[in-house]
């Protein structure tokens, strides 16, 4: 498999660590925030279809991408830096 | 006999002017370069090659390619010994030695042939209905006989000698085979000037061109082959691989191929390496890897001398060697009528056509009248008979149903060709039946490939030279390359015509899958017993798993269970292919990193003064650690530890801690980043001060402490635990990145670029004063507990923290790592007079346990900062990375194992960590373990073993007795709990 | 018809014509008590012990392949009880005890073989690690040996001792480790539940759940509605997807892990041996193949195979520990949809909707859990309560933090 | 002080063979190098672009690509993130760089981080794919393109210098704890084709 880094052109994936989706850091001072951090971190998206995931290239730029990418086939649809995609 | 005495006079690609000696079982016979090892031992008239899995049957040679399910012999000798390998792709190099497999005492007269009276029994999945009574003869008296009885050749079971290399390949076109169709699509994307690699699984390119005898745009496809070869070699663009298969399609365009560097030597070169892993990225693939032949299912169709139709023609041909005197061929099909007519060419014998339709083209039966070969419409071989020798006889059905003995020591059988389309299922597209082709094709394709020639069901000549121009042509043009367009190579050949026809009743074993007797009776049996998919008769039968991967049995098997179930081919479909396509080496797979060259090893730039000076050295993650310095006299570990540790406490010593993670953290908001990161404040610290910190993943437990020293307003610089620091920088890059990119914060390692040493003792200061006393001044005062600075020695950036692991006085001293070797002299030099130690990371550690740190055993990642007893830490003012999953009930219990000490109730008993706690004359169960001790060592200081454990409510339970018990090492030791701080408690030392 | 050489000789003088299907092929009815969803090891195991031990008479597999068509038949075989943490290890020891009598019980050679199961390690505190894990086995009645290096030298002469970048120095051992025919152990529970009763329908996708209310009803498949008492999921590495179908979303990610097998060879390893720096384990099958893995590729998929930094990382653990297998070739690879779970321990336990109970989150060491899993299941499914043993597999510990996490990677499910 | 480690040059290359008579491979270290990493400050991006330029006539690269004047280059490792390197300055290029730039970046010395190999020679590329997975072919990777990678399991910043005898010349930037198995698995990989070790 390979990943498109923004940065450093496409790349093979053992230079990327995996994160895991892309769950929102929730807001810690609402009531339910054990609830909510409790569902971000443990409650994944996990379709069987297109993903938008977390990567770290981890031996390569060191940035952190959203990837989109198609789980049943691998393929990859997009990818982009984290500090522009998060929004 | 007479060596050599099957070889035709003339012809063939051989070279005949270079004889080569090699052995098979012990005996000696000669060959020519050009040949393998199937077709030199055809050639010298060996017939029996090996002894089938099950049943022992003789088998001798059926195919001339990597379909072969029969001639498989352990290859070399020694540490080299292949077993399994394919005589039929054996490059024959000189003093070649082979063994036949799977016999004993000899291939002639091998005991296992009793089995073939009790094959009755033996059908499939017998073993699951028996061997059950009684319940332990299963491990003791079956299961060993059948591992002896499985398994074909026998590994070498010594270290293999031999090196293996990875290498990178990216291009716009890869061609996959490099017969008619991928010499053509080669030849066309070629000549664009894309960047093209072939790759072809035999030494020379050609494929069928080299045992056939059609002709390529008017001369032989041989020679075609050649002149193609040296127009590709001479084109700057193209690499091509020959000895290379490609195994797999992986995702992104990524294949997988082995090339066989040198197994056609004896041993490799010096620095040559046996085999090549090519990973190649590839824009556009087109798969030309053609076709394979298939058998046909009657009874005693494994007897050496049966063999498939177009090897046959490649023995003929290719190695000049005829397979037999006095043939037949039984066929369905146009083609094979082409190996009775080279046969008949060749001066063989044929006695007959035996084609299972009842009508045929008529130029193919006035060719057989031209030849005066007998032909028999219709009909059928229903039996063979022979000895060991292999086959004598046939059974021919005709036409009219009766049936007549034909002599004959050859029968070349074919039932058409399935396309070789396994690379085409690798990432889950599914073949598709085809009625026209008769034989399973490819439907869709994995993203960037097409396919040509046979592998896409075009089995003649003329059609595959068109595909492979027209598909290598389209490649070309779709990675961006022009193309002039040349006309495709001309054949006139016609297509082939086939009836299918899969397997006849028969009486006595008829056989599908060679390798694993797997019989027309075990795919009946399957049916019966309700395996009716073809994925359950696999594995129920067995079919298709052997050495082979069913490359000439599964399409008959399927067949066979699709008739029985009254399913259509399409309806039943093909179980898939997966990689590898061939099978590959494991030491291929690993490359250069085996041995010490598994993984790289750090080291850090004091490594060769450790080294110097005795040290002996332990792996910390990747890198390698000082573990402790043996002086002179010290014969076991425990005297230097404890010596290190006691001239640590009273004098001074100095321990390489450079592996420590740190990470440089700058800009404006930086304080604010650590504040989130870190259970406790860093805002607040002063510049020029550390603190002690601890982070939290988010799930609220505990991933890593460290120290943090603030030198700027905008600059700290974050130390790590040696085993966590890439995991840190990923968080925090993640923090930094993903959660907090609003932030003004910059982060870098700076691991490497410092050197760094512990100094400590009563000792240190002065030491320090010694040796930096002109560029700053450590004194109380100047650098407390806790502070740092940044400075200039010897014209060389420095730090100097103020911190302890081992609670005596002790600083941590850095510098750029080019300089880390000088340094570690320097300090030595000037401590010299304090008589200063190095100490290595067992007295580090028992150091660190006396004063009741924690380190990687504790944080093991099942841990709170409360359970390590750093709950206070936790900053109610505040939030961070961890804080709120961290206040979930069951991280709160107040159950929870939490940090003690631990001393032994008899001073000489020894502590072991991995001990389990109990209660005392509580019973050794689950529910009475209580917890567990982390970390373990002898104190100098107090004289015997002292522990840190994890225990329920520990902290509430000092002076409390409980057992350390430790059955898998024999140890049930009595303990009492006790503060984890065994020395100093006060901090007295520490602030010294 | 009982199995046993005698039926069996006597069928090969009949040519084995009498052989009856082994496990009857159903069509749905309309309704049952219990509906369990996965035809795979755990789902036959399940409605084997449910009407074997707790004497439910309606009962139905689904199954949207051929049984064992899931994980059940891409693994490498491995049985063995060596977990560390008590919510474990109680649990798998019942499991490897359910082994222990699994032929006799089920009249089917599943092929059971304990010949050991060698975790190796590399320092001082893996030792330490080791040992902990071993006592914790000792204190629930199972088997635990520590070795030293020259005890696995005496075991495993062929292992890289003298040349390794992580030397061996010994290994903790569980001798009634072992590995059983995975198939068979399908075949088996599928013919001993099918004898019982059970219908085991083959090809039959569920694709929705029938709800009234907060209650499920039934099933929805590609064969018509089906309605249920109950319904128990057992479908790893489908979980999430099923368990959408009833608008639950699950602490779990699909991955995909890959295994790999050489060509037969004579015996060569006679146990399981895992190599602790390194991610590579092997046995050899008795067929002869070398079976061999490592890790988890490390990302979502649905798409049953992987990608080539495994292949290579695992043959490197493997050329690190025993180069004498350079030669050996890998014959075939297969990918299996593994359910990992946010702390690497399984899900047992009912859903917050009456009536669906779920067994997932098997993360790559469902097999060896098969019989037990079953077992613990029915229990639930039967009275509604948890088995003692798998207690803790509870779905809400998630939320109250009372995780089950062996490595202490916490909810990364790429790291378990 | 000046002494270098023995983790680098020359203990690096102590168990090298002699060159063979044709080696087609050559390799030096590029010893005292400065290096130095810079990052932009938030929102500062453009004004450090301006200040480098105006310190030494190089524009920033925007990507994975070295940009280079008389005696300083700066190689693009990441989004706003590059490596500095000026021949023989060592730790001073850090000092260097901060008195020139001031608050407009996160400035880092990082001349004891890496060894940095030069490496050449006709056959340089067929060693250098035995480890690197990114395709260095002419047309993919010409002069003064860069890559952050990792090769043989050892992370690498390669570069691409202008070519050299006539043959394509790399860098290789290796943490400097880790250049003694680099150099192990580039001897290997280059010994089929003959290395001569040149000193630096």
């Amino acid at each position: 498999m390979r990943i498109p880094c923004p940065f450093c052109g496409e790349r093979d994936v053992s230079e990327f660590a995996y994160h895991g989706d892309t769950a929102k850091r929730p807001d810690p001072a609402t009531d339910d925030g054990q609830r909510r951090f409790f569902e971000a971190v443990y409650l994944r998206d996990n379709p069987a279809g297109p993903h938008r995931e977390l990567w770290y290239h981890a031996q390569g730029c060191r940035s952190w991408l959203i990837v989109t990418r198609d789980v049943r086939t691998h393929e990859v649809l997009g990818a982009a830096l984290a500090t522009r995609g998060a929004a | 006999m007479m060596p050599d005495s099957n070889r035709l006079a003339s012809g063939g690609l051989i070279d005949r002017s270079k004889t080569i000696g090699f052995s098979f079982d012990g005996r000696s016979y000669r060959g020519y370069a050009g040949d393998t090892l199937a077709s030199a031992l055809l050639a010298n008239d060996v017939r029996l090659v090996g002894r089938s899995f099950k049943y022992h049957r003789p088998r001798g040679i059926m195919t001339a390619g990597p379909e072969e399910p029969n001639a498989l012999v352990e290859l070399r000798a020694g540490a080299r010994r292949e077993p399994n390998t394919r005589a039929t792709t054996i490059a024959l190099f000189d003093g070649l030695e082979a063994w036949s497999q799977n016999r004993w005492p000899s291939l002639r007269y091998d005991v296992g042939a009793i089995n073939w009276l009790l094959s009755p029994l033996f059908v499939a999945g017998f073993y699951y209905k028996t061997f059950m009574w009684p319940a332990a003869f299963w491990e003791k008296v079956y299961e060993p006989a059948i591992r002896r009885a499985a398994g074909l050749g026998r590994a070498s079971g010594e270290a293999d000698p031999d090196t293996y290399e990875k290498i990178n390949a990216f291009c716009d076109v890869l061609i996959i085979g490099g017969g008619a169709a991928g010499l053509a699509a080669a030849l066309a994307a070629g000549r664009s000037g894309a960047r093209i690699m072939l790759c072809d699984e035999d030494c020379t390119l050609g494929g069928r061109l080299n045992s056939d005898l059609g002709e390529v745009d008017g001369r032989p496809g041989a020679d075609w082959a050649r002149h193609v070869t040296a127009e590709l070699e001479a084109l700057p663009n193209v690499r091509i691989l020959s000895r290379t298969s490609v195994f797999g399609v992986y995702d992104g365009g990524t294949y997988g191929a082995l090339e066989r560097v040198s197994d056609h030597l004896a041993e490799p070169q010096p620095h040559q390496s046996r085999q090549r892993y090519w990973k190649i990225v590839a824009k556009r693939a087109v798969l030309a890897s053609g076709a394979i032949e298939r058998p046909i299912v009657f009874g005693g169709n494994d007897r050496p001398g049966v063999m498939m139709a177009a090897g046959v023609r490649s023995y003929l041909n290719r190695y000049a060697v005829k397979p037999g005197r006095r043939a037949a061929v039984y066929t369905g099909c146009d083609d094979a009528w082409t190996t009775a007519f080279d046969l008949a060419r060749s001066g063989v014998t044929v006695t007959a056509i035996i084609d299972h339709r009842a009508t045929v083209a008529p130029q193919l039966r006035a060719e057989a009248t031209r030849l005066a070969i007998p032909v028999h419409l219709g009909a059928d071989v229903t039996q063979t008979r022979g000895g060991r020798r292999g086959l004598q006889a046939i059974t021919l059905r005709r036409a009219d149903g009766r049936e007549q003995g034909l002599p004959v020591d050859l029968l070349a059988m074919s039932a058409g060709w399935s396309p070789h389309l396994a690379l085409t299922t690798h990432l889950g597209h599914r073949p598709r039946w085809s009625e026209a082709h008769a034989a399973f094709v490819p439907d869709a394709l994995p993203p960037g490939m097409s396919v040509a020639g046979a592998a896409a069901g075009a089995f003649g000549l003329a059609e595959a030279l068109r595909q492979g121009t027209a598909l290598g042509t389209a490649a070309a043009e779709a990675t961006g390359f022009a193309i002039t367009a040349a006309p495709a190579p001309r054949a006139d050949d016609e297509p082939i015509a086939l009836a299918p026809f899969w397997h006849l009743g028969s009486s006595s074993k008829a056989f599908i899958d060679f390798q694993h007797d797997v019989t027309s009776a075990d795919v009946a049996l399957a049916a019966r017993e309700g395996f009716r998919s073809v994925e359950l008769l696999k594995r129920y039968t067995t079919l298709g798993m052997a050495t082979d991967q069913g490359k000439t049995s599964n399409i008959n098997g399927q067949a066979m269970m699709a008739e029985l179930t009254g399913r259509s081919m399409a309806e039943i479909g093909t179980t898939m292919f997966r990689a590898p396509a061939t099978p590959v080496a494991i030491g291929a797979l690993a490359g250069h990193h085996r041995g010490r060259d598994f993984r790289p090893t750090r080291l850090t730039a004091g490594h060769g003064w450790a080294e110097q000076s005795n040290a002996s050295f332990v792996e910390a993650g990747a890198w390698l650690r000082a573990q402790w310095f043996a002086q002179p006299g010290e014969t076991d570990w425990l005297t230097t530890v404890s010596r290190e540790v006691r001239d640590v406490r009273s004098k001074v010593g100095v321990c390489d801690v450079s592996t420590l993670g740190k990470i440089d953290v700058q800009g404006s908001d930086a304080g604010t980043f650590l504040d989130r990161v870190y259970i406790n404040m860093f805002s607040t610290l002063p510049v020029g001060k550390t603190r002690y910190g601890v982070m939290l993943r988010e799930d609220g437990l505990v991933m890593d402490d460290g120290t943090a020293a603030r030198f700027a307003p905008d600059h700290y610089v974050v130390s790590t635990t040696t085993a966590n620091a890439a995991k840190v920088m990923q968080h925090l890059e993640h923090a930094r990145q993903v959660l907090w990119p609003e932030l003004d914060v910059q982060l870098v390692s700076v691991t490497e670029q410092w050197s760094q040493y512990s100094i400590a003792g009563p000792g240190a200061r002065q030491l320090l004063d010694r040796l930096l006393g002109d560029v700053v001044d450590v004194s109380d005062a100047a650098l407390p507990y806790l502070g740092c600075v940044e400075f200039t020695w010897r014209d060389v950036p420095a730090r100097l923290f103020r911190v302890s692991f081992s609670g005596e006085l002790g600083y941590e001293i850095a510098v750029p790592a080019q300089y880390g070797d000088a340094a570690i002299r320097a300090i030595m030099e000037a401590g010299a007079e304090f008589g200063i130690i190095p100490y290595g990371t067992e007295a580090l550690g028992v150091m660190r346990i006396e004063k009741g740190h924690v380190a990687g055993n504790e944080i093991n990642g099942t841990t709170t900062a409360a359970d390590l007893g750093l709950g206070r830490m936790m900053s109610q003012k505040k939030d961070y990375i961890g804080r709120v999953l961290a206040h979930r009930p069951g991280l709160t219990d107040p159950d929870r194992p939490t940090l003690v000490g631990l001393r032994p109730i008899n001073p000489m008993a020894r502590l072991r960590a991995g001990a389990h706690m109990l209660a005392l004359g509580a019973a050794p169960t689950t529910e009475n373990d209580e917890g567990y001790v982390t970390s373990i060592a002898f104190s100098p200081a107090l004289g015997h073993w002292i522990g840190l454990a994890l225990v329920k409510r520990g902290p509430a339970r000092h002076g409390e007795r409980m057992r350390a018990y430790d059955p898998v090492r024999d140890g049930d030791t009595e303990v009492e709990l006790v503060s984890p701080v065994f020395i100093d408690p006060q901090g007295a030392r520490l602030h010294g | 018809m009982r199995y046993s050489l005698f039926s069996l000789a006597r069928q090969a003088l009949r040519g084995h014509r009498d052989w009856q299907p082994v496990w009857r092929d159903a069509a749905p009815q309309a309704s049952y008590d219990i509906i369990i969803v996965g035809g795979g090891g755990h789902g036959l195991a399940t409605a084997y012990y449910l009407a074997k031990e707790h004497g439910i008479r309606k009962i139905a597999v689904l199954e949207k392949g051929w049984i064992g068509s899931g994980n059940a038949g891409r693994n490498t075989t491995i049985i063995r009880s060596n977990y560390l943490l008590p919510g474990n290890e109680p649990f798998y020891e019942w499991s490897m005890k359910l082994w222990e009598g699994l032929e006799q019980d089920l009249n089917y050679n599943t092929m059971v073989s304990q010949r050991g199961v060698l975790n190796l390690y590399h320092s001082d505190a893996q030792r330490d690690a080791f040992a902990r894990r071993g006592n914790a086995m000792r204190l629930a009645g199972a088997d635990a040996e520590l070795l030293d290096a020259d005890a696995v030298r005496r075991m495993l002469p062929f292992l890289d001792f003298d040349n390794a970048r992580f030397p061996i120095k010994g290994g903790l051992l569980q001798r009634r480790g072992g590995t059983a025919r995975h198939d068979a152990v399908v075949w088996g529970y599928a013919r001993g539940a099918s004898a019982r009763g059970v219908d085991i329908i083959q090809n039959c996708e569920v694709t929705g759940f029938v709800r009234d209310g907060d209650r499920i009803t039934g099933v929805t498949t590609t064969r018509g509605t089906i309605q249920a008492g109950k319904v128990g999921l057992a479908v790893a590495g489908s979980s999430s997807r099923v368990a959408e179908y009833a608008g639950l979303r699950l602490p779990i990610e699909s991955h995909v892990l890959q295994a790999f097998v050489s060509e037969a060879i004579k015996p060569l390893i006679p146990g399981v041996v895992t190599f602790g720096a390194g991610h590579f384990y092997i046995s050899q099958s008795d067929k002869g193949g070398l079976v061999f893995g490592g890790d988890i590729d490390g990302y979502n998929s649905y798409a049953q195979r992987g990608n080539l930094p495994t292949v290579e990382d695992v043959c490197e653990g493997g050329m690190a520990l025993m180069p004498a297998i350079g030669r050996v070739r890998m014959l075939r690879s297969w990918g299996g949809l593994v359910d990992m779970s946010m702390d690497g321990s399984p899900i047992i336990d009912r859903t917050p909707l009456q009536g669906l109970y779920l067994n997932a989150g098997w993360c790559y060491g469902g097999f060896k859990a098969t019989p037990g899993s079953g077992w613990c299941f029915a229990h639930l499914l039967a009275r509604d309560e948890p088995h003692p043993v798998a207690s803790a597999y509870r779905l809400d510990r998630f939320a109250t933090g009372h995780l089950i996490d062996e490595k202490g990677q916490g909810a990364q499910p790429n790291l378990h | 002080m000046a002494e270098h480690s023995p983790s680098s040059s020359p203990a690096t290359f102590a168990d090298a063979a002699p060159a063979p008579p044709g080696s087609q491979v050559t390799i030096t270290e590029r010893a005292d190098l400065g290096l130095a990493t810079l990052q932009a400050r938030k929102g500062q991006e453009a004004a450090l672009r301006e200040a480098i330029r105006q310190y030494c006539g190089v524009m920033l690269p925007d990507r994975p690509a070295v940009a280079s004047a008389d005696t300083i280059a700066f190689a693009g490792l990441g989004p706003q993130h590059w490596l500095g390197m000026a021949d023989g300055s060592s730790h001073r290029l850090a000092t260097a760089l901060k008195a020139a730039i001031g608050p407009l970046a996160s400035i880092v010395d990082q001349s004891g981080g890496y060894v940095v190999f030069r490496v050449g020679g006709p056959a340089i590329r067929d060693v250098l794919a035995k480890g690197f997975p990114i395709d260095l072919h002419e047309r993919a990777f010409p002069p003064g393109a860069a890559a952050t990678t990792v090769a043989a399991h050892i992370g690498a910043i390669i570069w691409r210098n202008e070519d050299q005898d006539g043959c394509a010349s790399f860098d290789i930037a290796v943490f400097r704890s880790l250049s003694r198995s680099f150099w192990h698995w580039f001897s290997e990989a280059a010994a089929e084709f003959g290395c001569e070790v040149r000193p630096s």
